[in-house]
């Protein structure tokens, strides 16, 4: 079909890039979090330098995770404010899970899955944040109790979890829904995915170009 | 060798932080036990230990303001790793002042919260002795160890970002010395030996202070972290909290538990389960593909012809 | 001290008064700690601080500084009211029995003969009935009403409870309660320590305040045992040694003193020095003192000193006061008489009263000499510090020289200690940079007048030229050498008085001991009291085997005691009449029916019986002295005056300002200040983190205890509006400090006569050197006046204002 | 004497020496070891002395490195603990004791002879022989000027009032006599030390 497949623009370069910087973050964070999480990980530390290092950069990746992600919602967060075609997305889950997207109504731009992941990791990236800059001990050691950084280290490490498990899902939707991929990569994806995951953003896409509107993100 | 410590060398590693195997929960008790008594009513507060332990262990503490109390440093720091805590307490049952000064410093549990909470294999380790150490050469310095304490002990050095905390002067009692401090104390209020040794000499100690009208004079060894290899003599055994803030009935931080104890198991466990959950799917559903039928509908669209 | 550190183990109550064990000797403190652990010992303290010897004790009771007499009257009081007296050792060891001429009285506060034009007595009243053989009358049945028992009593009885209560601000019950506690030990089986240091010296009647415990120790029987004494706490490692090589004004070694103008000759010199028996067949030990003094004449001068000239004796300067002591130094200084000054190892700027005039003392010299391993504010007192050092240089005349000398780790030699133990210690270091010994400096300055007089002659050239100087390097004299030249040695070989013919020493041999001395010149001895510190068998000060006989703390091998290695003085006293220990549990020495024998060398001739030669041989009638004689200024029993500078009036007579007897120069009288203006009653002392103005050059010390701090009441804290840490100004007629605020329930207002005294504590230790932070003198707030008979500096008691400031020092 | 690493225990009583693999730091436990700060006085030469600060006279033991007997050199002092031999202190030691150390290498040690000239406002270096003969020279010119060799009633006195002697408290008894010497054979009166204060 190349050449002749007809594709729509879904990300700009900019967003793409915001993208994989928070994506490369956040995996450095999982490596480096996993590496101090469990002994059975720490080998994980040899990534970054040894352990000390790790401890170290950690935080660091932290704050390059919190501008990026912050790009990213600044980008997104209107569209993914809830619709009304989300409650149904939610009801038709199993059939989503089967495949079956067809039976449930037109999707914009994200459904209601994507629209949970991104309000997921935006209220644990913020969680992660207050509760690692409490433990940041580097800097921020003598504005909290020990019962207090404790309470934050089991957040922290609890949030943690939280988020691997949605990048998870994150990651596999976007293996799982072949062709996904692209709009990360290329900026593009091909007309047909459009229509078959997002259609009623398809018709909104064609809409805004016949109307001489620059594509909206 | 006459060892007149009377502390059999044991210093045979019998823990390592993040590393498998070794004992879990408390060291359990053996005659190898070593233990430093601090007997409160004998202390008088001079601060020998501080300075002793300063220069034992080549340390330099920078030279801080007075903030009108008698503690300096004012609290324990990554080269202070003993400090003198002192409190000026009015008994209300006898209506005299009293001056209680505490020795303040690592107090080698028997199951150290530092050590569970250490991530770096091998930073913490206890010997069979009871002595708690740290391998600054494996320390990561993320300061877990801090939140592990349930007294509050360890310092991470913002020279080499490592932790400290006093080390029972095992270099010394691996020679069968006793620690620094010990050693120093005019008033022998600081004393080392095995743990045995250190319970009976703590005994008579706590006699002599029943007849001096010291009725809940006891030992602190508590249980809650399965004793301790720093054990204090108090006046009032029933009020810990009042020497500095000793902690009642100290144990490791149920959080912390639940952070080094389910948490990691299950966190790791949950994390799998969803990774396998999304193999299994894929394997039964197939990969979720863009049809011929959808491309040409989406042309359609795309052409505006829908 | 009587007794020794170890041996304080022994004792069944320690009364720390006057001093502050805990803090300025921790390892010697040690002992209370296991009296109290082992023999189940008590600890009293009593101190206008709860201090860190009164965190460990039984009992403390407050006290306000300056009252101690009064409190030590009233426990007197209380004995005798009570009974609590070792009736047998007071009638047999004491002068309880002896009695007192007529013409003898005291009221208000004076004894008879004061001239208060001179602040001074007229003693002559103050002594005994002598029979016509000179023998002091006594009546042994006590009834007598001028024998010193019953003037003591009388002399007590207005020390009631209630009115030490008045004077002391201690709450009658805490008064009573250490009165009891101390009767106890009247029993025979009971012994109590008294340790005491600067508490008690540092004011203007310091030696009445020893005196009247050491009354208190004789009443109760408790001089002489193991676990009993007068334990002195001396300040520095060597300050023992020095007194007793005779150091001052107007001591030589041993104790001995310097003649004064009147002693024309040395027949006169020793008409006054016979000390012939008050009581017969005692000894009188001095009775020796020639004996001593040729010896010493020989060490100085050698072959120079010889009979034809009274052994040199006029090379000795001779006082026209009683002695140049460092006030007097300091006022001296300030008129503008004085040339020179030198300060080996002593830093007088910081250490002396009214620091502000001996800076203004030191500018007017021509020059001054430091010799100290450290560098000392005494030897930059022309530097300009702002507020902390107010000299401006280039007003400042004075040409300085400071020489380094070397310090403990690399020198070799003996120091003294409290316990009168003499310990050799070795070098393990070399001396930074050009550093010298303090030995080598001062042969090179002795060498050098000694050219300069030879060539030029001047003024009595012959002391210094025939200076004894036969050490095997003349430029640096090997300790050993001079411990050995301190021992003394036969100059002509000895012989046996009884048999002529018996050779005891051959010349130029060591002396045995003090024993050996003889008044012909033919020994030589440096310090008669040392004899026996470096004899044929070698160097008695470097012994170190630690055995202990039966484990009484007494190691008798372990370096040198002395006199003659005694480890605890009058011991005699250790034993009743009979001869046996009082008690039997606590044996020391005992008498075999034949001789003195035990775990001491017997402090008295071994072959004395005991029921003639009674103990305190060094006194002429052979008891110990609960009436003094003339032999203090300020009177034959103890007095409560209050200090210079009080917050109340002297409830005995409101009239008397300190006290009567006490030297006051020109000038000072004017700078005390009163309780309207000055109303807080301060007192300094040393923290255990520092040793004077040393360790602040130390970084781990200085950690320690970081800055210059007073210790003010939560009461008084919150009147002055005064928070932990603020910065205060205490200000007293001389001067100003600035300095923390530590506010502490360790000090409470005193009720002294219905109303509070405010206790302000104020510790030494900084100064504009160091590793500490830069803090005032402290002594920039004591006032310039001395104790009445040895003019130790009232530091312990004076008065101060204290207000908030915002800020700190202001320093150049 | 050498140390071979621990000569005693705590308590005080004495007790060989011995080397590390006599507490079991065999091969399997080559890690621990490693784990384990090396013992620090390891071939240090001890020297007693006592301590220079209070009355008490602790015992200290001083241990030193790099003595040089060839070029008279003692060696550096690496640290100071108490001596547990001794009877009084048992090897404790107080605040100021344990750190003796720093005393002997305080920056503040005095290091060369130093003269501060009238109305200057710094010290400057001034050798030995040029201080000491001055200072001699200015005792000699004192002295000569101001001694009193007879009082107003013509007896034979001789004595010196305008310069005088502060002596330490923490030097010998050997540095203590010959200072009583050297100062009382000039006819100086003006003579104390600091047991007065």
């Amino acid at each position: 079909m190349s050449g002749t497949t007809p594709t729509v623009r879904r990300y700009t370069p900019a967003a793409r890039a915001n993208h994989w910087l928070t994506a490369i973050s956040l995996v450095l964070l999982a490596l480096s979090g996993l590496s101090l999480f469990h002994p059975s990980l720490f080998f994980l530390t040899g990534l970054f330098g040894g352990g000390a290092w790790t401890r170290a950069i950690h935080p660091w990746i932290g704050v390059v995770l919190v501008f990026s992600f912050a790009g990213l919602f600044v980008r997104f967060f209107r569209l993914n404010l809830p619709a009304n075609e989300d409650a149904a997305w939610i009801k038709g889950l199993p059939e989503v899970l089967k495949g079956h997207e067809e039976n449930l109504p037109e999707q914009g731009k994200y459904n209601a899955g994507q629209k949970g992941v991104f309000w997921g990791m935006t209220i644990l990236i913020l969680v992660l944040v207050s509760s690692g800059l409490v433990i940041w001990d580097q800097y921020f050691s003598q504005y909290t109790s020990i019962g207090q950084k404790r309470v934050a280290m089991l957040t922290h490490s609890i949030a943690a979890i939280c988020a691997m498990l949605i990048w998870i899902v994150h990651v596999y939707a976007a293996i799982w829904v072949r062709g996904t991929f692209s709009g990360m990569t290329r900026g593009s994806v091909t007309a047909g995915w459009a229509w078959r995951h997002h259609r009623k953003w398809l018709r909104e896409e064609v809409q805004k170009e016949q109307g001489g509107a620059t594509p909206g993100e | 060798m006459a060892n007149t410590t009377g502390v059999a060398p044991t210093m045979e590693l019998v823990r390592q932080s993040a590393t498998k195997g070794g004992i879990s929960g408390p060291l359990p008790p053996s005659a190898n036990d070593v233990a430093k008594l601090i007997d409160v009513s004998k202390c008088i507060g001079c601060k020998a230990c501080q300075s002793a332990c300063l220069e034992w262990n080549d340390l330099v503490e920078p030279v801080g303001f007075n903030t009108g109390v008698y503690d300096n440093p004012h609290d324990l720091t990554e080269n202070t790793l003993t400090l003198m805590r002192f409190t000026e307490w009015d008994n209300p049952a006898t209506g005299d002042l009293e001056w209680l000064i505490r020795k303040d410093g690592c107090m080698h549990c028997a199951d150290p919260g530092c050590l569970k909470a250490c991530p770096a294999p091998g930073a913490i380790v206890q010997y069979q002795n009871g002595i708690v150490d740290f391998v600054h050469e494996k320390c990561i310095g993320c300061g877990y160890c801090i939140k592990g304490c349930p007294f509050n002990i360890p310092r991470i050095s913002k020279a080499d970002s490592t932790a400290y905390k006093c080390t029972l002067c095992s270099d010394r009692v691996s020679v069968g010395q006793g620690p620094a401090c010990a050693k120093a104390c005019p008033t022998k209020a600081i004393s080392f030996g095995t743990k045995a040794d250190m319970k009976t000499l703590a005994e008579s100690r706590i006699k002599d202070l029943k007849s001096r009208g010291f009725a809940e004079a006891g030992l602190y060894d508590p249980p809650g972290v399965g004793g301790t290899h720093v054990m204090y003599v108090l006046h009032h055994n029933d009020q810990p909290q009042l020497y500095a803030g000793l902690p009642n009935n100290p144990k490791i931080s149920a959080i912390v538990e639940a952070w080094k104890g389910v948490t990691k198991y299950a966190g790791l466990g949950v994390l799998g389960l969803a990774a396998l959950a999304g193999f299994v799917h894929h394997t039964v559903m197939g990969a979720d593909r863009v049809t011929r039928t959808d491309e040409e509908n989406g042309k359609r669209v795309k052409d505006g012809v829908a | 001290m009587t007794n020794s550190w170890t041996d304080i183990k022994n004792t069944d109550l320690v009364v720390i008064m006057g001093g502050n064990a805990a803090e300025a000797h921790p390892c010697g403190f040690k002992w209370v700690i296991e009296a109290k652990a082992n023999r189940g010992a008590k600890l009293i303290v009593v101190d206008p601080r709860f201090t860190r010897s009164a965190s460990v004790a039984d009992l403390y009771a407050p006290i306000r500084q300056g009252t101690d007499i009064a409190f030590l009257m009233g426990v007197i009081n209380y004995l005798i009211k009570n009974d609590k007296i070792q009736w047998e050792y007071t009638k047999a060891y004491t002068n309880a029995s002896y009695i007192v001429q007529e013409g003898y009285g005291y009221s208000d506060g004076l004894f008879t003969g004061y001239d208060e034009s001179k602040r001074d007595y007229d003693r002559s009243t103050w002594e005994h009935e002598f029979d016509d053989k000179g023998f002091v009358k006594s009546d042994p049945t006590l009834q007598h009403p001028r024998c010193v028992w019953n003037l003591l009593k009388q002399h007590v009885a207005i020390y009631t409870p209630e009115l030490v209560e008045r004077i002391c601000g201690t709450p009658k019950v805490k008064f009573l309660k250490v009165a009891e506690m101390i009767g106890e030990t009247s029993r025979p089986d009971k012994v109590m320590t008294s340790m005491y240091a600067l508490g008690w010296t540092q004011h203007s009647k310091g030696t009445q305040n020893i005196r009247a415990m050491a009354m208190i120790q004789l009443l109760l029987g408790n001089i002489g045992l193991r676990g009993g004494g007068m334990n002195a706490l001396r300040g520095h490692s060597n300050i023992q040694g020095l007194t007793d090589l005779g150091l001052m004004s107007n001591l030589l070694p041993g104790y001995l003193t310097l003649p004064v103008d009147t002693d024309r000759d040395l027949a006169t010199y020793m008409s006054k020095r016979a000390f012939k028996p008050l009581q017969p067949g005692q000894m009188s030990y001095w009775q020796n003192y020639k004996k001593f003094f040729v010896s010493f004449q020989k060490s100085m001068w050698g072959a120079a000193a010889s009979k034809d000239n009274d052994f040199a004796y006029d090379w000795l300067p001779k006082l026209d006061v009683p002695g140049y002591d460092i006030l007097r130094a300091f006022d001296l200084m300030y008129q503008g008489k004085m040339t020179g000054y030198f300060c080996q190892g002593f830093n007088p700027l910081q250490s002396a009263p009214n620091r502000e005039k001996c800076r203004q003392a030191l500018a007017k010299l021509k020059f001054l000499v430091v010799m100290d391993p450290l560098e000392t504010e005494t030897s930059r007192f022309w530097e300009n510090h702002g507020e902390l050092n107010l000299s401006k240089p280039a007003d400042i005349q004075t040409e300085v020289f400071s020489l380094p000398s070397t310090c403990f780790a690399e020198d070799e030699g003996s120091l003294t200690n409290s316990s009168r133990l003499l310990q050799w210690h070795w070098p393990a270091g070399d001396a930074p940079g050009e550093a010298k010994s303090d030995v080598w400096i001062m042969a090179q300055l002795q060498l050098r007048l000694k050219a300069l007089y030879a060539k030029e002659g001047g003024a009595l050239p012959e002391p210094i030229v025939n200076l004894a100087w036969s050490y095997k390097d003349p430029n640096e004299p090997a300790p050993a050498e001079i411990a050995k030249e301190i021992n003394g040695s036969a100059v002509e070989t000895l012989y046996d008085p009884a048999d002529a013919t018996k050779v005891l020493l051959e010349q130029g041999k060591q002396l045995p001991g003090f024993a050996a001395l003889r008044d012909d010149g033919t020994t030589a001895c440096g310090n008669w009291i040392y004899s026996g510190c470096f004899t044929e068998a070698g160097n008695m000060m470097a012994r170190r085997d630690n055995s202990d006989p039966d484990d009484w703390g007494n190691h008798p091998k372990w370096a040198f005691s002395w006199p003659a290695n005694r480890r605890i003085l009058y011991n005699r006293a250790s034993a009743n009449l009979s001869g046996k220990a009082w008690d039997p549990k606590r044996k020391l020495i005992e008498w075999d029916g034949t001789k003195w024998a035990g775990y001491d060398v017997p402090d008295i001739v071994p072959t004395a019986k005991p029921d003639v030669v009674m103990p305190f041989i060094m006194n002429q009638e052979g008891v110990s002295r609960l009436w003094v004689r003339g032999l203090l200024k300020d009177g034959p029993f103890p007095v409560h005056y209050e200090p210079f500078e009080s917050p109340r009036p002297n409830l005995l007579n409101p009239k008397l300002k300190g006290n009567p007897a006490a030297r006051v120069f020109a000038g000072d009288m004017a700078q005390f200040g009163t309780s309207e203006k000055f109303p807080y009653a301060a007192t300094t002392y040393r923290l255990t983190e520092h040793f004077h103005f040393w360790t602040k050059h130390n970084r781990v010390n200085a950690m320690l205890q970081p800055e210059l701090f007073v210790e003010i009441s939560e009461e008084l804290a919150k009147e002055k509006q005064i928070a932990k840490g603020d910065w205060v100004k205490v200000t007293s007629n001389r001067g100003f400090i600035k300095a923390k605020a530590v506010v502490t329930k360790r000090i409470k207002p005193l009720i002294c006569d219905g109303k509070p005294v405010h206790v302000v504590g104020i510790p030494l230790h900084y100064g504009f050197l160091g590793a500490a932070r830069p803090g005032f003198g402290t002594n920039t707030l004591t006032p310039f006046v001395g104790d009445a008979n040895i003019e130790t500096p009232e530091f312990k008691a004076f008065l101060v204002d204290v207000e908030r400031i915002d800020t700190g020092p202001v320093m150049a | 004497m050498q140390l071979e690493l621990s000569r005693r225990g705590f308590l005080g009583t004495a007790a060989a020496g011995t080397a590390i693999g006599a507490f079991g730091f065999g091969g399997a436990e080559a890690a621990l070891a490693a784990s384990i700060r090396p013992y620090k006085l390891t071939g240090t030469t001890e020297t007693r002395s006592t301590c220079p600060y209070c009355s008490v006279a602790c015992g200290v033991i001083m241990y030193s490195k790099g003595a040089d007997a060839a070029k008279g050199k003692r060696g550096e002092i690496v640290h100071i603990e108490g001596d547990p031999d001794h009877p009084t202190n048992r090897g404790t030691l107080c605040p100021k004791g344990a750190a003796l150390l720093d005393f002997v290498k305080a920056p503040t040690r005095t290091t060369k002879p130093m003269v501060r000239k009238p109305g200057s406002d710094k010290f400057e270096p001034i050798s030995w022989d040029a201080a000491l003969d001055r200072i001699a020279r200015l005792m000699k010119d004192d002295r000569d000027k101001n001694f009193v060799a007879r009082n107003r009633d013509g007896a034979t006195v001789n004595r010196w009032i305008t310069t005088g002697f502060l002596a330490a408290s923490a030097t010998t008894n050997e540095t203590a006599f010959l200072t009583y010497k050297v100062v009382r054979s000039t006819g100086m009166l003006v003579f104390d030390n600091q047991a007065r204060v």
